[in-house]
């Protein structure tokens, strides 16, 4: 292979998309032509100047010389098709055969015998090793509080019924190890003590289950590093992909469940704690209620099948239970089990024909076959990680609290001279102290009490001199002396019998202020309890921990109320001075507060202006697949399509304060803008302001140390205001902690089983490199193949890991994934795979020729360089930075709305007012989405035609909303009747970048089937137009580019696992998260599996293409920018992936070096082009 | 035991008011130039002012951080064992020991003969071990037989090491040269040994921060790699951060086996251990803290400065030694307040015996029979960074109450007699576990 | 740390049951020739046997002697005071402390310079200390301003001293010079002097019989008025009848204020403290104990000698190091029986942990995978002092049930794994009042 820098050879479409190399379109596309039509390419030409697109010089990319392997089929489509067909076929069959079979009588009564038993239909039962049908439904169940040890599973094919338990179960033991090995797991391919099928051949056989990944974990030899064939075809799965909801629907599903009424209630709770606005639409139709269910197996089951309703209380047992409670209810938990078995059975039975409807394309099954074997290859570092990551956050934690309980040590001195009244802080505080008390002692008692003690002093004294010099030395005591009780102690045993005057239960610490008493754990007079001294309970969440460290906001004060959660104190408030002479509660120290302030004023002022500095956040330096997530986050919050948002006048920002300040007078401070201020906090000399909250200024702030706020405490906003290192390493500690918090648990609760030498493949157990005192183990993580509505996989831990960051504890999660000796990871990111299915749709809707769009041109044309690239684009048009732009262009194409945008940029900015944030929300939102124009309706034509207006149409014949509104009125003042005219047809975008993507979107969610425009899968049906009408709009929108772009993922699948079996390349499937795919390869294969995913890559684009008719496909997107080579999983492979539980980072403390990231030209170079191995 | 060095950083303790605003709360803005802070009994100078010596708190103080090094790094782990090995060695220190008598004949010597005789007396003198990782290598095999040839074992020990820090020849004498080392040599498999590098690492980094009042000011660092000694492959540093800069508390050196195998010219197959199935020669971490160093961080970490406003709206400073409860020289302070003195001291001294018989070290404050104010004594015992001062007075005698002052909170609490003990071996006890 | 005279005694040791009547019992009358005993977990001997250091066990029993000593005549007396003192001093030790440089250029320079260089190193070049009295008189003025001038106090250390035994100008080098001294320096109103004489030296051997197994063997003498130094009014040492002979392990001088006054050669006033009425220059009493000898002391005393025989009517010889258990290095060894060895061992492995964390010192015999009969483990946990064994067995698993076989009885008693640690606590703790 060599680069071909040969111009001439360099082919480009009309709008000078530099296109495939020659060659690869000819094998991929073969003689079919790609025709364009000259008025389309006007057109194109036309809208790409007016975004100042055209003409722009474009950098050419090398040819590439590849000989394809052999495709099947007339077209690409057809060679997918039979791809797909073939991998899937054993699979299929099996199913089929599970389909149709009636199952064997359940037995009655089930075996307590180790290992599997099976049940025939004779009605015998005899001892084997594994069910040895091609196709059965499983059901596994676990002991919780017994560890991860599979308990006992049952599984049924068309000839038998099956039971397992495990030894666990049957043996009674003393101990048990906690670490789990291939013995302890269920065997469905081979013998026990083996790793071998019988006969040494793997068999494409077929698990069926529900959230069938839950079952797997528990499977022998799926933590084989090679063989199985076997594949999991998942009924939770099956049922998303039918009928799935979004997870607003669900909550509304549910709701609506406990009785129409009640569900109606609390939607509207619903949306109010959403914060949306009341004058939204209602859910308008309830249709996708019943044809629809929440995705557990009893709803499934009565959703699909119907009937009896599932008992699903035995299943307490398994949760909260022993393992003597499992034993003793056996029988009925075995039933229970295959009750389970029985149901996913039934449901299965029901799903497959509708999924083979619904999703009909081959590619869609295989895919998700293949989705369903992911793999995570661990070793020693796994548990060194954990340990190192729980240690650290202990350690912070500690440093934590110590930190915090130094700050009230030190608060405590404020209580002399009740110097706590000037404190801008802590002046709020309850700091009454108790008084000691004691028993009431008659004074003659205690008279007496004193004179006794007198007495035996004057006694101990004349025992040694009658008169004593304390100042003289005394000489050693004599012998008689030392054999003698000493006196003094005497004196003080004595003392000691005074105990019985105080009351039996002590005051807790009666001498402290009260606010520190309650943060002090009670000395209990057990010896041998638990006790902490100091302030041991403090913690960061408490209200006053905030108030200990003097948090300021911009300079004032941190102050809570219960009413408005957190909020800060403005001095120069005059108003309400004077009448504050009677209240009996704390005085607000309101000059201290301008001290403070002023402070910061002038610390300040030598700096940048107040306003001005919107220092960039670590937090948003936001890497793709988190944008991803904070868009998901946020959008979902965005329940209103924004169709009625556009023409949204803006509220002044008093109206949307409630009513209830008017009492307490109109105050506003002059200088300070802000949330507030709220005039029922009546705190003289002082306005309260809150402090703002992500999902709008009415809600209450409960904790200022939340997430929300780490970025504003990272830019100086959010302040320690006593200048404490405690307080402000207090905060820092927090930020450290924040993932590892969050992630500990299921992080730590990853099931691992490690292998024996004897179970490890011998490119392994022979490698140089392997040891023998080391580990090496898999996770499998428990993927739901189609976990969301999109048909996206979802897992808790590995799919929503962020990437490792300096300054987060255990953040370095994916690198653990660390290959065994002789393999490698090689894997790719699709580069901006979203944008480019949203782009190369709009194209196909507009001209049909790749980079017509003013949006699709940037995404395959643009350059960071130039300001040409669309994240450029929008921060320059928007006045904000790319890091931001990302999000708002996601975000937008994910389908969230103007007032996602307006939020977005308050937060990102809090000092930007509310008409502000609009006025650029609208601004980025005119540029690239467009405005709303309106087809007229049939009746609208008729209308403008009878009273003859002279509408003012663009050149495809649609309208502005002002000339809507205008004929509208005509009509309104021409007809004496008041019927409501429909005037409205097709409404579309117009003018913006991204018009008509959207455009494109709109038209395939409102469509009568919404399907994929690539492998034709329909939307579930509790989202169909003819179940929803025209409710969730957005989720709609959405997920024809989501949906897609799983599309794109079953298809790289599909043809990854044809190259690998092709070219007999040692590689399995490992994990896909979001828009990256990783293999585990042998070693000696790596680059040739590099090619393979490169080749798979290019299939894949020109599938797309070719679907949405066009014949080709620009060089720029072909190919992976780069495919990673790497011993483990991260985001780059030069990451280093340090961080506070691993300073040294991966390859000082685990010894991984920096992986190799290839593209398409150094992999040729490298296997000289060829997939085929080395002779 | 330190002097030079540890002069300079004395200096830098009692005048750091100025610059230092490491442990500084938010009221110590208000700076002053309030006269240095007496630490004398911590750390006392000779009349003439050119060497100094630990005073009885700083003595003690010496003593708890290294028992506590000793329970972290000895008695909590099975695999390490203690040596004491000679301060003298046939080579390898710094300093020659050289008999009194010998060099006074010498000097009477003729001239000829002077040069034989030097040259004899040189070979023949033992040198002052400089650091204690010789004596560990050479206990290396009579502790193989103990831990029957099973790694990793670790042998530890404390003691004085003289490391002249000037190499210049006119500069004679102890000056800054002795130091206390507290010495872990750990022998494990080549394999491993960078893991356990790591692990001790860790394991002393969170032992120091245990007892700081300011933990982020003790951190690690690797040493780079051109600043490592020949045969070394990593290093890492315990630092402290003081006020002048950072210093290194701690030492942990990767040294693989040359250094072994240097001091043990033997054959090599006396010095294998077992690793799984193969006999290895195992690899040699030195982790070795300079205690010295170590006390002169901690009363640098706990030292706080607190302005406060007495009822006069007068400024005054408060010094407050805040050193951990496990670590404070004194635990509690006994007071009498006026009355009856010799009953009240009668009380005094039995409580006094009660407390010390408990192990709790206590101060007899009550001995001084000079009156002064209840201030300049809390302020005196802050300084001291005593934790209680336990105030006995007239009402003692009837009802057996006491005051008991918190060093930290400066609270004082009634607490009866009876349970002052108790309280105390509690809250110590407790401290150890935050 | 200690050499030849150690290695003396060592011999003696180890051939003794020849000799030595002392103490065996009656047991012991049936002596046979058995070879040397094996100590070198106590005391290890390098390669060359030219000169030795503390074992792990030496090294531990020596820490928990001097513990002892500390809790003794510091903790328990609100009156002592603990310092710590260079280890060179300007003058007074037995050995110049010369700086390597500067002897390797001594020998390049040219002869005439000769003689003056060395003159002037001999001048600056500064002293290794011989005794801790002089540190402590140095520290006698910074003390008493912490004391208020107030007599009686003292001031404490313990330390490592250098001893060149003999003066011959042919043995150069450490030789047997090396000491841990534990000193004590009482300053009291020369009234008192003497009275406090006869106070310590009561309460020092009182202290050395109590951790004895046989107490006889330590007694008290007065030094002769003829042997004493100049300037020491009194004198009383502390012997240990080794097999050898009686040797002093202590000594208590009464020095009056003699050397005081010579150390510091500033005014007499400075020195004066209070005593009554009266301003007093205080007298001084040394006491000091060579805490190298006492090791060795113990080990003598605690050494028994028993016959008996086996199941094959052979008679053998068992040695049993009876040290007391406050000071047994070692107070209880694991050790697990046959069966399944990964759950054994880690029942074994939590209850290490649990036992070190209670503070019990715990011999991890369980990792030593030879399997050797349980009579032979016996007979090397015997030699080694250990208490107690533990061994964890199958049944372990199954009950909880332990088996505890007593040093002192050779009974093996049944217990409960969750009962062992407050067992071991109080047995130790209970040891120490008797």
């Amino acid at each position: 292979a060599k680069h071909q820098q040969n111009s001439k050879e360099t082919r480009t479409n009309p709008l000078n998309i530099q296109m495939l190399s020659r060659n690869l379109r000819e094998q991929i596309f073969r003689s079919s032509v790609q025709e364009y039509a000259d008025e389309d390419i006007d057109r194109s030409i036309r809208h790409l100047e007016k975004h100042s697109l055209w003409g722009k010089e474009a950098v050419l990319l090398p040819e590439v010389e590849l000989k394809l392997p052999q495709m099947y089929g007339d077209d690409i489509d057809e060679h997918f098709r039979i791809l797909a067909q073939k991998q899937s076929l054993p699979y299929l069959e099996a199913a089929s055969q599970l389909q149709q079979a009636h199952l064997p009588q359940m037995p009655q009564k089930w075996a307590w015998e180790v290992g599997w038993t099976r049940y025939g239909l004779d009605g015998q039962c005899k001892k084997v090793n594994f069910p040895e049908e091609n196709a059965v439904v499983f059901d596994v169940e676990v002991c919780m509080a017994e560890g991860r040890c599979p308990t006992l599973a049952v599984a049924v094919s068309p000839t038998a019924w099956y039971s397992w338990c495990s030894k666990r179960l049957v043996e009674e033991r003393y101990t048990w190890s906690s670490q789990l090995t291939l013995a302890d797991l269920i065997p469905l391919e081979t013998p026990s003590n083996s790793s071998r099928p019988p006969g040494g051949q793997w068999k494409e056989r077929l698990v069926i289950g529900h959230n069938v990944s839950f079952d797997r974990a528990h499977i022998k030899e799926q933590y084989l590093l090679k063989g199985s064939k076997m594949r999991f075809l998942d009924t939770m799965s099956l049922h998303m992909a039918i009928s799935g909801l979004t997870g607003f629907q669900r909550s509304l599903w549910m709701a609506s469940r406990h009785g129409k009424r009640r569900g109606l209630q609390e939607v509207k709770e619903h949306i109010k704690k959403l914060g949306r606005r009341p004058e939204g639409p209602m859910i308008g139709s309830w249709e996708w209620v019943n044809i629809s269910s929440i995705n557990n197996l009893t709803d499934v089951h009565a959703l699909y099948v119907g009937g009896e309703p599932l008992k699903k209380e035995p299943r307490d047992i398994f949760v909260k239970g022993s393992m003597n409670d499992v034993r003793n209810n056996f029988q009925e938990l075995m039933q229970y089990c295959a009750t389970d078995v029985l149901a996913t059975h039934e449901v299965f039975t029901q799903q497959l024909s509708l999924f083979m409807e619904r999703c009909p394309h081959p590619v869609t099954f295989a895919g998700m076959l293949e989705m369903g074997v992911s793999y995570l290859p661990v070793n020693e570092s796994w548990g060194r990680y954990i340990e190192d990551a729980q240690d650290t956050y202990e350690e912070l934690q500690r440093e934590m609290k110590k930190s915090l309980m130094i700050l009230a040590d030190d608060a405590c001195q404020l209580l002399q001279d009740d110097r706590y009244k000037e404190d801008p802080w802590l002046w709020d505080l309850d700091w009454d102290v108790q008084e000691f008390k004691k028993k009431k002692m008659p004074v003659r008692k205690s008279k007496k009490a004193k004179l006794e003690a007198e007495t035996a002093a004057a006694a101990a004294l004349n025992n040694k001199s009658p008169k004593k010099d304390w100042d003289e030395d005394p000489g050693p005591p004599s012998e008689e002396e030392q054999g003698r009780p000493d006196p003094c102690r005497e004196l003080v045993e004595r003392l000691k019998g005074t105990v019985n005057l105080l009351p039996k239960r002590r005051q807790h610490m009666p001498g402290h202020p009260g606010w520190y008493r309650k943060l002090c754990a009670r000395m209990s007079e057990k010896e041998d309890e638990a006790w902490s001294p100091g302030a041991s309970l403090i913690t960061l969440q408490m209200r006053l921990t905030p108030k200990l460290m003097g948090l300021t906001w911009d300079g004032f004060p941190l102050h809570y109320t219960d009413k408005h959660g957190w909020g800060y104190l403005v001095p120069g408030h005059r108003d309400n001075l004077d009448t504050t002479e009677d209240s009996e509660g704390p005085v607000c120290p309101h000059r201290a507060i301008e001290a403070i302030y002023r402070e910061y004023c002038e610390e300040k002022g030598k700096g940048k202006p107040l306003c001005l500095d919107n220092q960039q956040s670590d937090d948003l330096m936001l890497t793709d697949s988190s944008v991803w997530q904070t868009v998901e986050e946020l959008s979902m919050l965005e329940v209103v399509s924004d169709d009625e948002a556009v023409p949204r006048t803006v509220r002044p920002k008093k109206a949307q304060r409630s009513s209830l300040e008017l009492d307490a007078g109109e105050s506003e401070c002059p200088y300070h803008h802000g949330n507030g201020p709220y005039n029922d906090v009546n705190i003289p000399g002082v306005w309260f302001f809150k402090l703002p909250h992500k999902d709008g200024n009415e809600n209450n702030v409960g904790s200022p140390f939340s997430k929300d706020f780490l970025s504003k405490m990272e830019d100086g906003t959010l302040h320690s205001g006593r200048g404490e290192t405690n307080a402000t390493r207090a905060l820092e500690i927090n930020k450290m902690m924040s993932f590892w918090r969050n992630a500990q648990k299921r992080i730590s609760s990853q099931m691992v089983v490690w292998l024996r030498k004897g179970e490890l493949p011998r490119t392994v157990s022979r490698h140089e490199d392997y040891d023998e005192e080391g580990q090496y183990g898999a996770i499998l993580p428990q993927v739901v193949t189609a976990g969301t509505v999109t048909r996206r996989a979802v897992e808790p831990t590995w799919l929503t890991a962020s990437n490792a960051r300096r300054d987060r504890v255990g953040s370095e999660l994916k690198a653990m994934v660390q290959v065994p000796p002789g393999y490698h990871l090689v894997g790719a990111d699709v580069d901006s795979q979203e944008l480019w299915i949203a782009a190369v749709l709009g194209e196909s809707h507009f001209a049909g020729m790749h980079g017509c769009t003013a949006f699709g041109w940037m995404t395959l044309q643009g350059k960071k360089s130039q300001g040409t690239d669309l994240h450029s684009r929008t921060a320059n048009a928007v006045g904000i930075s790319r890091e931001h732009a990302k999000v708002f262009n996601y975000g937008r194409i994910y389908g969230a709305g103007q007032p996602f945008a307006e939020r977005l940029l308050m937060q990102f900015n809090h000092r930007l007012s509310q008409p502000e944030a609009a006025d650029k929300a609208k601004q980025m939102y005119a540029l690239t989405k467009g405005l709303r124009r309106y087809h007229l309706s049939e009746e609208g034509e008729w209308l403008v035609n009878e009273l003859g207006v002279d509408v003012n149409w663009d050149e495809y014949g649609t309208v502005s909303r002002e000339e809507l509104r205008r004929i509208s009125k005509l009509a309104g003042t021409s007809f004496r009747n008041k019927k409501r005219w429909d005037l409205v047809g097709r409404r579309v975008w117009a003018g913006g970048t991204e018009s008509e993507m959207f455009n494109k979107l709109e038209s395939i969610a409102h469509s009568e089937q919404p399907a994929t425009p690539v492998l034709g899968c329909r939307i579930s049906r509790a989202l169909e137009p003819a179940a929803v009408k025209d409710e969730f709009i957005t989720s709609r929108v959405n997920w024809v580019v989501q949906s897609s772009a799983v599309d794109y993922l079953h298809l790289m699948l599909v043809a990854m696992r044809w190259l690998l079996e092709e070219f007999d390349i040692d590689g399995r499937f490992c994990i896909s998260i979001h828009d990256e795919v990783r293999y585990l390869v042998k070693s000696e294969d790596r680059y040739r599996a590099a090619l393979a995913l490169q080749i798979t890559n290019l299939l894949t684009r020109c599938m797309f293409a070719y679907k949405l008719g066009m014949k080709d496909l620009p060089q720029s997107v072909a190919f992976f920018s780069a495919v990673d080579i790497d011993q483990c999983l991260r985001k780059e492979v030069t990451m280093d992936c340090a961080t506070p539980s691993n300073p040294i980072g991966l390859e000082g403390r685990f010894g991984i070096p920096q992986g190799e990231a290839l593209d398409i030209y150094q992999i040729i170079e490298k296997t000289k082009g060829s997939l085929a191995k080395e002779k | 035991m330190f002097t030079y060095c540890m002069r300079r950083r004395l200096c830098l303790l009692l005048t750091r008011e100025k610059s230092a605003p490491a442990a500084l709360t938010h009221q110590s803005r208000y700076e002053s130039t309030t006269p240095v802070l007496d630490l004398q009994h911590y750390i006392s100078q000779d009349q003439t002012g050119n060497r100094s010596a630990y005073g009885p708190l700083g003595t003690e103080l010496k003593r708890n951080i290294l028992r506590q090094w000793w329970a972290s790094v000895v008695e909590s782990k099975s695999e390490v064992f203690s040596v004491s090995t000679p301060h003298c060695s046939t080579g390898g220190g710094a300093a020659k020991l050289v008999d009194r008598g010998t060099l006074d004949e010498l000097r009477d010597l003729p001239e000829g003969q002077l040069k034989e005789r030097l040259s004899r007396l040189l070979y023949h003198s033992h040198d002052l071990r400089s650091s204690l990782l010789q004596g560990a290598l050479l206990q290396y095999i009579p502790s193989l037989m103990l831990m029957n040839r099973k790694l990793p074992f670790g042998l530890a020990e404390t003691g004085f090491c003289y490391r002249p820090e000037t190499a210049s020849p006119n500069t004679i004498g102890c000056g800054s040269s002795e130091v206390t080392e507290a010495s872990l040599v750990w022998f494990c498999s080549p394999r491993t040994s960078s893991q356990w590098l790591d692990y001790w690492a860790r394991q002393r980094l969170q032992w120091w921060r245990k007892f700081a009042s300011g933990p982020s000011e003790f951190s690690v660092c690797d040493v780079l790699s051109e600043e490592l000694r020949d045969g070394v492959s990593r290093g890492v540093k315990v630092l402290y951060q003081f006020p002048s800069g950072p210093e290194t508390l701690e030492t942990l050196w990767r040294l693989g086996d040359a250094e072994l195998l240097k001091s043990h010219q033997g054959s090599q197959a006396e010095l294998q251990c077992k690793d799984g199935r193969k006999q290895v020669v195992p690899h040699v971490l030195s982790i070795s803290a300079d205690m010295d160093r170590g006390v002169l961080a901690y009363l640098f970490n706990s030292l706080q400065i607190v302005q406060k406003v007495d009822s006069k709206q007068m400024l005054h400073q408060r010094k407050v030694l805040k050193l951990h409860p496990t670590l404070a020289p004194v635990k509690v302070a006994l007071d009498m307040g006026r009355g009856s003195t010799s009953e009240l001291r009668q009380v005094c001294e039995g409580l006094l015996q009660d407390l010390l018989e408990a192990g709790i070290s206590a101060w007899p404050g009550y001995t001084d029979t000079t009156q002064s104010s209840l201030d300049s004594l809390h302020t005196k015992y802050d300084e001291m960074g005593v934790l209680f001062t336990v105030m006995i007075s007239e009402s003692t005698l009837e009802n057996g109450l006491l005051l008991v002052r918190n060093r930290d909170t400066t609270i004082r609490e009634t607490m009866h007699i009876s349970e002052i003990r108790q309280f105390l071996l509690k809250y110590i006890s407790a401290a150890e576990n935050i």
